[in-house]
């Protein structure tokens, strides 16, 4: 009989950065090989997508947005993820991901198109590298394994970042990718922002069991991570990404967060947590830790932060104009144009007579 | 009683049979503290309390299938999908299981899934959607749709009482439709309703696109076209005596859903009455609804659905037919 | 060329296009070292190696999600659901994704799902189902279904050389059909065939029940009645023209497939040719399917399924019309 | 932050009954309580259930029945597992514990019936707490689960067994039961027949990982065990079975054996494994086992083992010539009679058309 507990891991280079709980060793925090202007842009990068996302959130309260759902809270995995990676490993995204594709460069007035109701994909997938918005819960990581799949049959060495959360790992299409990832040894970073809340349902009746302690399970190592240390979430996923691209497979990494905001602009989460979990949670904030953290150590004074505070409010304020001068498609265009490459000819008629009827009106 | 909305007459009516049928169970994602993303099971975790009104992890497969294990076990399971688009994932534990569990035990399965369904609501993509041909064509289950406060409160009750398993599609765009209901109104499953009267033309709809084919009711009134309007509230099994008793009349018909038309349920509709009426009809059966595509963008959706004048125009070709 | 069967015909369609484009990957449970459940893969993996043709965990979900991904990545995957009845648990992944992917992304999907279906095999629950209608009613995908080997090898070259997502269903039952086959012919998605002429009555049919329908067509001609039969091929686009041009003729239709009769494709084939042909016709569209019932236990599907009796009584019926 | 691995099973009353390599203690094995009577029945079922499978292979190769699936060599199992179990806790098949279905009391013959393609479910579930075949692999799982939270929700002590293969365990719906039922600390035992095969893929392609150790991600205990020794599962499930029956919530229990035969009368397993694999595994065969440690303990002389082969003959006999004299029910009724308690009118005129129809036939 093999042995009750499987051995798994020897070859874990993440799990030497981090202590037991989780947190990023002081030593590895200074191995990470980033200069002083990588890590001024780090924060940069999380000053961005924040007030990128409360920017956001006033334009819904505007009318100007059908939907948005804020990451607030969640800017260091967003952030240290994709500067963990290469521009064209891709990532595969569920829908409050907007913080990773500023960091990829998708134009954030063209993305809240999507809210707007104006297009179901803005932006071209194959140009940043950014995969689709996916919101059926889970569905996405199983492309992202697939992908991961045929960069291995390609002989490539990209990686794949598939991002998902802590709700997504009730769903069966998890469980289903997540061993593919282990039996196909996909280069693929399995990434759970874990923020503890699937709309009103809370962590403990999510599960009863440890997210990350499942990947064994699967043929691969896992770890749980301060996510709301922005070095600690790229030094993981660097790690574990070094490691898919040396052909070790997959790696699992639970990087825990809190959702600060609403579950999405539709929803009253007064109905259903406490105000002191927020007060909690708040003292960890991810930009503030690691603004003083920076301040400490001499790599940002003032004036830089002030320079960056008002490269955000510029950058807030030209999402906000181009927003609001988005041209929409065309209806022929927005409602037939992508369905098929080869339309059939009823589909076709079917455009042709829907673009007619339109002359009219 | 004071008028209420779509959304309230469905919570009463599982208060009502919660509190009539202690094995009725009510589950699903954050149906509990929050009382759903549209509030229709709110307060009833706590007057119920959370073993009959629960939050279940974030897998539609699975609330489906412990409805399946619940039912054997004697109760009544109301499992409730979030959103049409999230039923998909749920599809192999509902048509391999739901809809023929008892054909393989014996043993009844009065499972009750509510599903709120269409458009119109500004919603992203994956929340607009109208699945209902594919239960539609599921041997095993029985489909409704209402369209008013009323119907909705009384067929769910009939859909809850019912021994066999249901699937209850909720008109989400309709949730806020305010109108008196009487609860003691029985509606069985298998009656179509006229909605209005008439004698030029048979409007048949279902769910949300009852009150728009009212509009084009009134709107073709008019211009002097008298339209009769069935709210079908049963799709399976559907109420063709009432459709074709309203064919003996108008000859002519429009059947509107909000799905794509091609293979959509009002195939089924045109194809039976193209068979059953045949010599009654004096125009083919004309079929307005969404586009074959998918959902689109919602800026854009307005027009990807049927519409008044779509329905007009329909109707416009129906009698000018021969 | 020796005739071949069906299974040998799908199996060296597949060949060849593996053969014909390194893109193409062929996967699914159990297609590798055994070759399939039917054989249809046999050999495959020994030429195209481990990387090319492989075997997945069973996952049909799964099967079906990491073809998006490589999809994406720029392969041309042709996964296999081993039968009818375990398709339902990938239903989220092909609605949700597979049909509406390039819509959202502009990346095309050529996905070729190949779906062995229908009965008349003898076999247990849930290994002779046919759920055409659940994908015919869902835009963005293809649907076909060859009925003889020829079709059936020239139909998976053009499904997999499709650029969108093709869902190729096979009738298992006439796997071991045997026939010559001219691997240069083309059949393009979306055109029907007329498999017989005739002048009294068209007969529709698709996959299995093309060979019934023929046998119909041959035991009407020995009562002096002359049936067309036209073989669909392709159910979603729907040749309407060849169908119509049909009626033109015989001013009568019977559609026929295994499938439960209510919400079926047959619904959506009658709708139309009630609509279109509304001129045409003489006599109401006769459908001839399943029963409205699961499928039953193997003792009884011959009685369940369409039959030549039930066709030509259909077909007596559209006859003696009017 | 939270601990990274998290402390499951603190009250796990099954490992301390089994080596770290899943075997049973020698002091385990003598306290199981069970006398001589009760050891030479959990032999004498398991010699019933092996003589039934020849049996039915036989009748399958007559043509007398569709199909037929083979549990040969996973005898310990089923006999072990419902031994273990009260009569009135349901159990969630999948298709191949036809063992467990006599064990529990369902007729043979009647059972044959479903091979037969004469009913989908030949026998009354409520009637032997024994549910319904389940096709589509990991199906019953779900079931299983919500079974035993409505056990929980009644109050009632009852606890569930579903049962699978390790094939079972890459679905979906496997990780959202077992996810369900750590959530909702449902009494139910979850039994893996890991018999190596999922028709022709191995297990090493069917999973990188281990299903046992996959336990603790939901929250609960789980084993591997020697699935060939039948006092070993007994000894298993029942301790999973005392645990829920206190309250004390789910229990994973991967029971390592073989498929000795073909996956069914349909499969060839000579196209992808090897004869020495089947070899390897005769040694192990559960009955010889079995039969040899009952013999040295005294408990079975020749004329007892005679006996038992003598009963597992008549018992076949009556097995083929009940099956043989087994009166399909007439079309109507096979095909109608069951799909609603409430039937529509509709579907009511069918079933007289369609019997009207036979009239004449
Ligand atoms: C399959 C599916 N079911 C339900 C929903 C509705 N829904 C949207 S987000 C969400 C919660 C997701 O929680 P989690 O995975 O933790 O991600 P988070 O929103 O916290 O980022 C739910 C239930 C959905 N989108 N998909
Ligand atoms: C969802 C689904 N997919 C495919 C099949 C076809 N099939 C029947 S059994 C089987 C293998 C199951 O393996 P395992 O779970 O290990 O059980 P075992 O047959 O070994 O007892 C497969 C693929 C099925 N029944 N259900
Ligand atoms: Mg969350
Ligand atoms: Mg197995």
């Amino acid at each position: 009989m093999a042995d009750v507990v499987q051995v798994v891991g020897t070859d874990d280079p993440v799990r030497p950065l981090f202590t037991a709980a989780g947190e990023l060793k002081a030593d590895a925090r200074n191995g990470l090989g980033l200069d002083a202007a990588a890590l001024r842009d780090l924060y940069q990068k999380m000053i961005l997508i924040r007030r990128a996302d409360q920017e956001a959130l006033n334009l819904q309260r505007q009318g100007e947005l059908g939907l948005w759902g804020q990451y607030l809270g969640q800017e260091a995995i967003h952030v240290g993820a994709v500067a963990a990676l290469e521009a064209n490993d891709w990532i595969f995204p569920s829908y409050r991901e907007f913080g990773m594709a500023m960091c990829r460069g998708v134009d954030p007035a063209e993305m809240l198109t999507w809210f707007r109701g104006l297009s179901h994909g803005p932006w071209d997938p194959r140009k940043y590298a950014f995969a689709p918005l996916a919101v059926p819960v889970a569905t996405q990581v199983p492309h992202a394994v697939g992908f991961a799949m045929g960069s291995r049959l390609r002989g490539s060495d990209d990686v794949v970042l598939g991002t998902f959360g802590d709700g997504a790992t009730s769903k069966g299409d998890w469980h289903e990718a997540m061993n593919f990832a282990g039996v196909f040894k996909a280069p693929v970073i399995l990434l759970c922002q874990n923020n503890h809340w699937a709309i009103s349902v809370p962590l403990a009746k999510q599960t009863a069991g440890s997210i990350a302690e499942r990947a064994p399970g699967y043929g691969f190592p896992g770890i749980r991570i301060d996510g709301n240390d922005v070095l600690g979430v790229f030094a993981a996923v660097r790690a574990a990404a070094e490691r898919a691209r040396r052909g070790d497979g997959p790696y699992l990494i639970e990087a825990m967060t809190y959702r600060m905001g609403a579950h999405t602009s539709s929803d009253d989460p007064t109905r259903y947590r406490l105000d002191s979990e927020l007060q909690t949670w708040s003292a960890k904030d991810p930009i503030a830790r690691y603004r003083s953290w920076l301040q400490g150590q001499g790599h940002l004074d003032d004036a830089a932060a002030a320079a960056i505070d008002r490269a955000a409010e510029t950058m807030a304020e030209q999402m906000r104009s181009r927003l609001r001068a988005a041209v929409p498609a065309p209806a022929g265009e927005a409602i037939f144009d992508r369905v098929y490459e080869r339309p059939p000819g009823p589909f076709i008629e079917e455009r042709e007579e829907f673009e007619a009827s339109l002359e009219g009106t | 009683m004071e008028p209420v909305t779509m959304a309230k007459a469905i919570n009463l009516s599982l208060r009502d049979a919660l509190a009539g049928d202690e094995q009725v169970l009510v589950f699903g994602e954050d149906v509990g503290t929050l009382g759903g993303v549209f509030r229709i099971t709110d307060g009833l975790q706590k007057t119920f309390g959370v073993d009959r009104v629960f939050d279940t992890p974030l897998a539609e497969s699975t609330i489906i299938g412990i409805a399946v294990g619940l039912a054997l076990r004697g109760f009544r399971p109301v499992p409730e999908i979030q959103f049409d688009g999230f039923v998909y994932s749920a599809f192999d534990q509902i048509v391999s299981h739901v809809a023929k569990y008892r054909n393989r035990s014996g043993i009844s399965m009065p499972i009750t899934i509510r599903i709120p369904f269409g458009g119109h609501i500004g919603a992203v993509e994956h929340h607009s959607e109208s699945p209902e041909a594919y239960f539609t064509h599921t041997a095993g289950l029985k489909v409704v749709a209402p369209a008013t406060p009323g119907d909705a409160y009384a067929l769910l009750r009939s859909a809850i009482a019912d021994p066999d398993p249901v699937i209850f599609f909720e008109p989400k765009a309709r949730y806020y439709m305010k109108e008196e209901i009487n609860p003691s109104l029985e509606v069985p499953i298998g009656s179509a309703r006229v909605a209005r009267e008439g004698s030029g033309a048979t409007v048949i709809a279902y769910g949300p696109t009852v009150s728009l084919a009212l509009d084009a009711a009134s709107a073709a009134e008019k211009e002097n076209i008298s339209l009769e309007v069935i709210d079908l509230r049963s799709l399976s099994p559907l109420d063709m005596p009432t459709i074709l008793a309203s064919l003996q009349k108008t000859h002519r018909a429009v059947v509107v859903h909000e799905a794509p038309v091609f293979g959509g349920f009002g195939g089924e509709i045109a194809a039976r009455i193209s068979d059953d009426g045949f010599d009654l009809l004096e125009a083919p059966v004309a079929r307005v609804g969404g586009m074959d595509a998918p959902y689109p963008p919602s800026r854009y959706e307005k027009l990807y659905l049927p519409d008044v004048d779509r329905i007009l125009e329909a109707v416009d070709v129906a009698l000018a037919y021969g």
